[in-house]
């Protein structure tokens, strides 16, 4: 199981900002694939943070997990 | 001092009480900026903006960011203090204050910590116009997705 | 706002005072410099200084600052207030606010605002260390004339 | 009748900061010179202001006129 976060228009797209994901995909890109078919959303311009911390396509999941859904920030 | 230096907060920001957090003795220059809200952007009238964060991560980006300014300007210290929650116009979004000894690094710090906000910290607004209302989806505040979805081209 | 954007004074700056008097909502950005009594300039240590400035003058200088921002940075609004007197370390001696429409300006006028003091406006300090007291001779901070006597080269 | 004023280490070297000076020069360049003179002190880095405005050593001066003697300015 992995928790998922999702921010501005995507948490407003998806209905909620928050997800537990049962399955656990080996990458950060598998995630985003599963994702984007689940709720038809495109997650071509969003990072992610794994962790809280910036993460690659390539990079590794884990059970436990919290990942975040980023779009393009606009703070400031 | 234990107060932290970098903070997502949804109550207003005193620009003393941050700017307090970078003084001190071997400092001759602060650099403050605030962001506040506009009232018109390209002819277009906000009545209020609305901001998100992943705090958590936010306020640890904001210290990397604090680390980066103390790596390129030996010397400087950052605060930042960026306001989440509904903001009317007029409203400090952030307050970023850099000391420094002397003041060419304050300045450059300062605006280097402004542009590295708007390009990594995982804060948003939502504009809130007199017919809508819409995420604004870059950090050069040049586009905006009413349709909330930043993948479609919209020239 | 019938308060004078352009001041010296003899009592301790409140930055938010002057960051108050430039803020409106046509400006969606706030830099604000401080200028602060260091310590230790060239390894020297300073106790505290003593400014004195010709104060009328001064303030019709820094005036014309201020219009000279708004011609350069249409749009950029000013405000200047420069303390006078003793000031011990850590105070605060000069505080510039300049508010305008998006960040680049803000910045910008700001810093040209500071040089434009150091160059123009008739204000000097005068730096007491533990072992004597000089005027600080020009506005590059680099030359003190212990003698008194600028005209005089000392190298 | 002309006032000058002093700021300063002019003033400390000169010991006043103001002085009702009764000779009016024709122009700032004669008045220089005198006060050079009378006081021996030098003036060549020193600007000088006629009644609040920075003036040329070849600005003239009439009666009345106040004369600041500003040297190389170190506020900020």
């Amino acid at each position: 199981m992995i928790r998922l976060l999702f921010f501005a228009h995507l948490g407003e797209q998806i209905g909620e900002r928050e997800v537990m994901w049962p399955h656990v995909p080996e990458t950060v890109k598998q995630l985003k694939d599963e994702v984007e078919e689940r709720y038809g959303v495109s997650l071509g311009r969003v990072m992610t943070a794994v962790n809280e911390e910036y993460a690659r396509d390539e990079s590794p999941l884990h059970a436990g997990d919290t990942v975040a859904f980023i779009p393009p920030v606009s703070g400031g | 001092m234990t107060e932290p230096l970098f903070v997502i907060t949804d109550r207003p920001i005193s620009v003393e009480d941050v700017m307090k957090k970078v003084m001190r003795p071997e400092a001759g220059a602060v650099a403050v900026f605030a962001g506040t809200v506009r009232e018109w952007t390209n002819g277009k009238r906000t009545l209020f903006l609305q901001y998100e964060a992943y705090v958590s991560m936010a306020e640890k980006i904001l210290a990397q960011i604090g680390a980066e300014i103390a790596e390129k300007w030996p010397g400087a210290k950052t605060a930042i203090t960026h306001r989440i929650g509904r903001l009317k116009i007029g409203d400090i979004a952030v307050v970023i204050a850099v000391s420094s000894p002397h003041r060419a690094e304050a300045y450059e710090a300062n605006r280097y910590a402004i542009e590295r906000i708007k390009q990594i910290v995982p804060i948003w607004k939502k504009e809130q116009w007199e017919d809508g209302s819409a995420w604004v989806g870059d950090q050069l505040e040049t586009t905006a997705y009413p349709s909330g979805k930043p993948e479609v081209k919209e020239e």
